[in-house]
């Protein structure tokens, strides 16, 4: 494995005191992040530690109580999750978000659907199903995906199934940035390497890309840097050359404070 | 192609050419409608006879694509038939009253029928209300306005722009209005819309799962604000042509078109969940009503019955749809 | 001294009979400084909104209340709880049943109207067998059905007395529908019984909408000429259809005056406390343009004089 | 509570006793109703005045006991009317012109309105046909059934017994009739029922998630039957309190009562979607619409801007309300 | 790791050529089943291998095409999940049975309510609120799932705090065998060697599990015996013991023939 070191590439993303509140839960509790151009950086952390708070609050799914986030250096406001979408990053979301009752075509192309030529289909957005439907074929080929008609609803599908369609469509699309909030939870063993392979071949594209696991293995083979999310806030960020897995999981889990790694540890 | 013939086991769409299932039920029941009736009376089973129950359910019918865009997107709409007759009441009487051209006066009766749909829109996207409620809401104040604004009087004496889609022309023995066959190209040019084009396909997915939509990038807002106002089009043109069938401009108008339109749309297989079913559906829907009250009073069934009978088929038409999928699976 | 207080409740809003019999009482009102209170059913046929809108103008201090009950029998025992608190009743158009339940009723007759054009249509058929459509209000309406046996009692049929709720029938009958009252419905309902009876020559219709819808649907199957259509109400755009021979002739009724004389006899209630008492009915006239022997009618220009609604 | 103690961040449920926050968009709405009304009219803010509004929404009160149970399963009753009016027709029918005894009688109207809730219970859970189409087509059976067995004649000289729950007490200046403090202890009972028993909650459970609620073994069909049944049961119960109200049994009663009772369930805060209400809402929701009939008719408007007014005021209402939620956020 | 070995001790469950077909989509092609008394039986395959489908079918929530299944020897006919549950039978199912607006003990309790003592209550099946929350509170600790209030609704949950939830639910009341489809899917390290350790405690009570996974490390950690589904079908039994993890995944795949493994290595 050569992993490209890009911890000093310039800064993509940036998150600075990150607040969201529910009621009175505390999802984000000042919470800060930083993404550098090109490289793949994992989020972990324990359940309801704030992963999935907090890149709905990057991607404009939610809207932060406080904090900022710069993208290429300029504060940016997502009010939706299309302003986040406009500026080229994709996201999949840890529910989901499929429409269950259209086909595996249509999912992929939901939003961006192909229009055909001419000037009066482009005038009535006409959809050309046949190229959609071809690309569709070629993208889950790509990632060998198994699955007989791509004109089947996608709520035939098996989870893991389902799984592949959103992360073939974020892949397909992002130009910018790609998030993932567990995208190999679902998975088999083979397409969870079909979708870590997919994960490197975007960030051979130049995109950076954030990766939420649980899955260590997974996470220690594929990401160049490590973000520790712990009780709403960013306990540090680790480079997995240099530590252990354990020590990773003890830190995550509060056994061990961050202050106790070794400085290499840190990234 | 080089890619698709590298999966021999992708097929490259084939059931999109299948009919839709959903509208196999609705077709069933009205194929065992037509049976009964034409054994009942010799007189239900003629070309003349049925286009003249298309004529009937033109107004309806055309209410019921507004309807059906709106129940795609998982809302209702209660508001439509007063809307309809607003809309009729606002044209007539800017021409007749007020002097206005009268193209002028159909187009001011048309926006106002928009300008409802707009407001259901906003109010749904906007502070997040049921469609049920708003539209129960809009629907009183709709009946209000058009007894205000018309003194709950008739409007007669219309300009001729206004009644020509009553007109009729002979088609082969029967005698189709202009409105009737207006109506059926609008179905096929919804139906075709919904199918085949960018908007259409947003209905559905708004409908199928507005959380997902949204988080795609859609804005799924946009797309119920047009769905609205479009389903207020579409009850501006059915006051257009309830105005041109009955020749008046009538307050009373439309008070029974929402239930009556719903039926329709859940007839033709729609689902009131949103996010599945199929315009053409609805059509059939609306015929199969028309059929039934034609049918019935041919067969001098007195009017109490034609209620209970009704009542009867509504779930009997639906439950064959049920079953008929059922059985499909 | 108060003002006083008279309360209206019609059977709906939405019947340009009542908006106009309304507007009588409102002017009325205003002429002898007494407020007005209206409301009225949700429809057609709602008692429980009625007695809901008693009790709401007694609350707001109505010493009289005039109403048009929608259910004749049904409104009977809240009015009678109503008078124990010394509230006077004028039963307006129709009568509640027992008629004496209320202090006196203003009225017309729906059976006489209805008797008006049977005898009238029997005259104009001169003896051609008639094949009769009726176009009614629908299922379980008083009004409707009162109309109906009057016009089957007048051309000679089979018939029942004023006080049946259910409709007639007779061979002649060729075709019952319901018109609901409303001109789309009644066109519907006319397109339907021609398709059963296309030989149909006598049209019987609820009110003057169902009717312009019947010759609506007459004149889309080319029969407009040669079809009796008679009708009830005398409105004013019923008179007109009278005067274009659209409608051959309609029993016309006064709501302006039955609501003027139900305030008048309130105020008076209120200022020196006689009650107003019996009945006294506010006729019903025959209005045709084609009169025929032995049936008195009166022309359109009479029937636009006394119309209600915009002349 | 050893266990409990253990894990001091847990509690044991404080929150649970904290007023439910579904309920304050429509008493807020109503506290803006009483002060405009008690501004408007010197009549309006009294004891008597609140008594007698109270009788008033008795009838749809108790009926959208039965509409509430239905919506918290997702479901809707448009029959709900229809069927209240059967059941006092067969009841007063029964014992007025076949000399029935007058409680056997009354049994039968009640049990008249549990059968067709239990026809609309099994067609919903047997066939899977959606509530709005099979209580369509029910609505229309049961009016049909109504003016066939009544022959549209309304049905006087009832037997006390019958309207008993007409008569009034006095209770410090108001006077309330029995049938008012009959649907109040109803609604306390039910209030109790939902959220204290094992029944009430799966009530909650299949309407939130019926496949989840299916899967932890419930058996989903017998709890949606048993809610129809229910509600049936509510609905012969209103029929008693309305033939009561009104001394007479009155086919034609009940025509509007299916929109007026769901518009008090909506405005009461419960989730047309099913799982999220609570059932006092309901009734401060038909209270609502009944201050604003009373309060307007006191203010001598006319009844077609009470129509424009009611239609206002119910979007208002349920924007007040979500509004509310919004802040509470 | 002493894992005790079950493999002889009697069959509780066994199912024999079960067909499941969903309109052209055949997700069961003649499956075979079979657990022992005791014994954690994993269930691994592909996405879309079946594996769900076949949990269904022995739960009762889909009623097979073809096939019987047998509890302790006795043919039987589950029409619905209550029927397996009244026989002690107790799953998670992927897509999680919650009820989003309940409260986490209302959802823990869902379908068995404790009832208040005392003859009135009983009739009217008045639930003991109280103590439901002190049990679920009780339940939760032994799982050290740090959730905050057990009247809060499921909706406020994190993906994993869900899951918890279901497993939770599933442990505390099977008395015949217990059922996980991916209980351990969204869960963080911590949890999930929750999950782990609760699912040897289920054993030791001596139930059988029936678990299913994409986790192959924590398959090998736990199971038993290894059931490999494969195109609807079962395609052999493995014993971890015996057999390494690519051998396994390489067999899950479709790479190598079951017929191609050392007789040891079945189970
Ligand atoms: N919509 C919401 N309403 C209320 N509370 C919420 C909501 N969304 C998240 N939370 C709470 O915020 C906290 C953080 O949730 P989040 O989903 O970000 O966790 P996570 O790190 O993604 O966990 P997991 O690994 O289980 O997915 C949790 O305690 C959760 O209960
Ligand atoms: N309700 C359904 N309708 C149609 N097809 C279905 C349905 N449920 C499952 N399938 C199909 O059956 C096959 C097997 O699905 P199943 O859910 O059993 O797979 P699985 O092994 O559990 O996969 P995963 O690991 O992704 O959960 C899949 O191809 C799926 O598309
Ligand atoms: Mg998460
Ligand atoms: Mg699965």
């Amino acid at each position: 494995m050569t992993t490209p070191v890009h911890s000093h590439g310039p800064l993509v993303m940036e998150a600075k005191g990150l607040v969201k509140r529910y009621g009175n839960v505390t999802a984000l509790d000042g919470a800060d992040f930083e993404l550098r151009a090109g490289e793949i950086m994992a989020v972990i952390g324990d359940n309801g530690a704030g992963k999935s708070s907090l890149i709905k609050a990057l991607s404009g799914a939610t809207i932060p109580d406080e904090g900022e986030v710069k993208l290429d250096g300029k504060v940016i406001h997502f009010k939706s999750p299309m302003d986040a979408r406009k500026e080229g990053i994709e996201t999949v979301y840890q529910d989901l978000a499929v429409a269950p009752a259209m086909t595996i075509s249509e999912n992929l192309f939901l939003g961006r659907e192909i229009i055909k030529e001419g000037f009066f289909s482009r005038l009535l957005r006409i959809i050309d199903k046949k190229k959609m439907l071809d690309e569709s074929i070629a993208r889950m080929n790509d990632l060998k995906v198994g699955i007989r008609s791509m004109t089947q609803a996608v709520e035939t599908l098996s989870g893991g199934q389902r799984q592949c369609v959103a992360v073939a469509r974020s892949a397909a699309f992002a130009r910018h940035v790609v998030i993932l909030d567990e995208p190999t939870a679902a998975l088999g063993v083979k397409e969870g390497n079909m979708v870590l392979e997919l994960i490197r071949r975007v960030r051979e594209k130049g995109l950076p890309v954030i990766l939420i696991s649980h899955n260590m293995p997974h996470v220690f083979e594929i990401a160049d840097r490590i973000h520790i999310a712990r009780l709403g806030k960013r306990a540090c960020i680790v480079n997995p050359k240099n530590i252990s897995m354990s020590d990773t999981v003890a830190v995550m889990t509060g056994a061990m404070r961050p202050d106790e790694l070794p400085q290499q540890a840190l990234a | 192609m080089s890619t698709a013939a590298a999966t021999p086991k992708a097929d490259t769409g084939s059931k999109m050419k299948l009919p839709p299932v959903a509208t196999l039920g609705p077709l069933i029941a009205l194929l065992i409608a037509v049976v009964f009736f034409s054994t009942q009376s010799d007189r239900f089973l003629s070309v003349q006879n049925f286009s003249l129950i298309l004529q009937q359910v033109m107004v309806v019918g055309t209410i019921a694509i507004g309807q059906t865009l709106i129940i795609l997107t998982a809302g209702i709409d209660l508001s439509c038939g007063m809307v309809m007759s607003l809309g009729g009441i606002v044209m007539t009487k800017l021409a007749v009253a007020s002097g206005m051209n009268e193209y002028l006066a159909i187009l001011c009766g048309i926006l106002a029928c928009m300008a409802f749909g707009l407001v259901n829109g906003l109010l749904v996207t906007r502070i997040k209300l049921p469609p049920f409620i708003v539209t129960l809401g809009t629907m009183n104040i709709a009946f209000a306005i058009t007894q205000l604004y018309s003194g709950a009087q008739t409007i007669t004496d219309l300009p001729p722009a206004m009644t020509f889609f009553g007109n009729t022309i002979s088609l082969g023995g029967a005698a189709l209005n202009y409105g009737t066959i207006f109506m059926i190209v609008l179905y096929i040019f919804m139906w075709w819309g919904l199918r085949d084009t960018q908007p259409g396909r947003h209905v559905y997915a708004v409908g199928n799962n507005p959380e997902a939509t949204r988080l795609t990038g859609i804005a799924t807002d946009k797309v119920l604000l047009m769905v609205y106002v479009t389903a207020g089009l579409f009850y501006g043109i059915a006051s257009l042509l309830s105005v041109a069938r009955t020749g008046v401009g009538d307050p009373n108008a439309g008070q029974t078109e929402n239930l009556d339109a719903i039926t329709a749309v859940v007839l033709g297989g729609t689902s009131l969940f949103g996010g599945r079913g199929i315009i053409l559906g609805t059509l059939l829907g609306a015929v199969i009503v028309g059929v039934f009250r034609n049918g019935l009073t041919l067969m001098g069934v007195a009017s109490v019955y034609q209620v209970l009978i009704t009542g009867v088929l509504v779930i009997l038409a639906v439950a064959t749809d049920q079953l008929s999928r059922k059985g499909a699976r | 001294a108060d003002q006083p207080v008279v309360g209206l409740i019609t059977k709906t809003d939405t019947n340009p009979f009542f908006v106009k019999m309304k507007e009588g009482a409102q002017a009325a009102a205003t002429a002898q400084g007494a407020k007005l209170l209206s409301a009225a059913g949700k429809q057609d046929g709602d008692n429980a909104g009625q007695v809901t809108a008693i009790e709401n103008m007694i609350a707001g201090g109505a010493k009289t209340i005039l109403i048009t009950p929608n259910d004749s029998k049904a409104i009977v025992p809240a009015i009678k709880k109503a008078q124990a608190q010394g509230v006077m009743f004028i039963a307006l158009d129709s009568p509640t049943d027992p008629a004496d339940a209320a202090d006196a009723l203003f009225a017309t007759n729906n059976y006489t109207a209805g008797e008006l054009i049977g005898k009238y249509a029997k005259v104009a058929m001169a003896g051609k067998p008639a094949k009769i459509a009726t176009l009614d209000l629908f299922p379980g309406h008083p009004v409707g059905a009162q109309r109906h046996n009057g016009f089957m009692n007048g051309f000679g049929l089979k018939s029942l007395d004023a006080k049946s709720n259910e409709l007639a029938k007779d061979a002649a009958v060729v075709c019952m529908a319901d018109s609901f009252g409303d001109q789309a419905k009644g066109q519907t309902a006319m397109e339907n019984c021609l398709q059963k009876n296309p030989d149909i020559n006598l049209v019987y219709t609820i009110n003057e909408p169902a009717a312009a819808g019947a010759y609506q649907a007459l004149k889309n199957a080319g029969k407009e000429k040669g079809v009796v259509i008679v009708s009830v109400d005398g409105g004013c755009a019923g008179i007109k259809n009278v005067k274009a021979g659209v409608i051959a002739a309609t029993s016309q009724q006064y709501p302006l005056k039955m609501a003027s004389m139900g305030v008048e006899a309130g105020v008076a209630y209120a200022k020196n406390g006689t009650k107003a008492k019996g009945y006294t009915d506010t006729g019903v006239t025959l209005i045709t343009d084609k009169p025929m022997a032995g049936v008195d009618s009166k022309d359109t220009k009479v029937g636009t004089d006394l119309c209600w609604g915009n002349k």
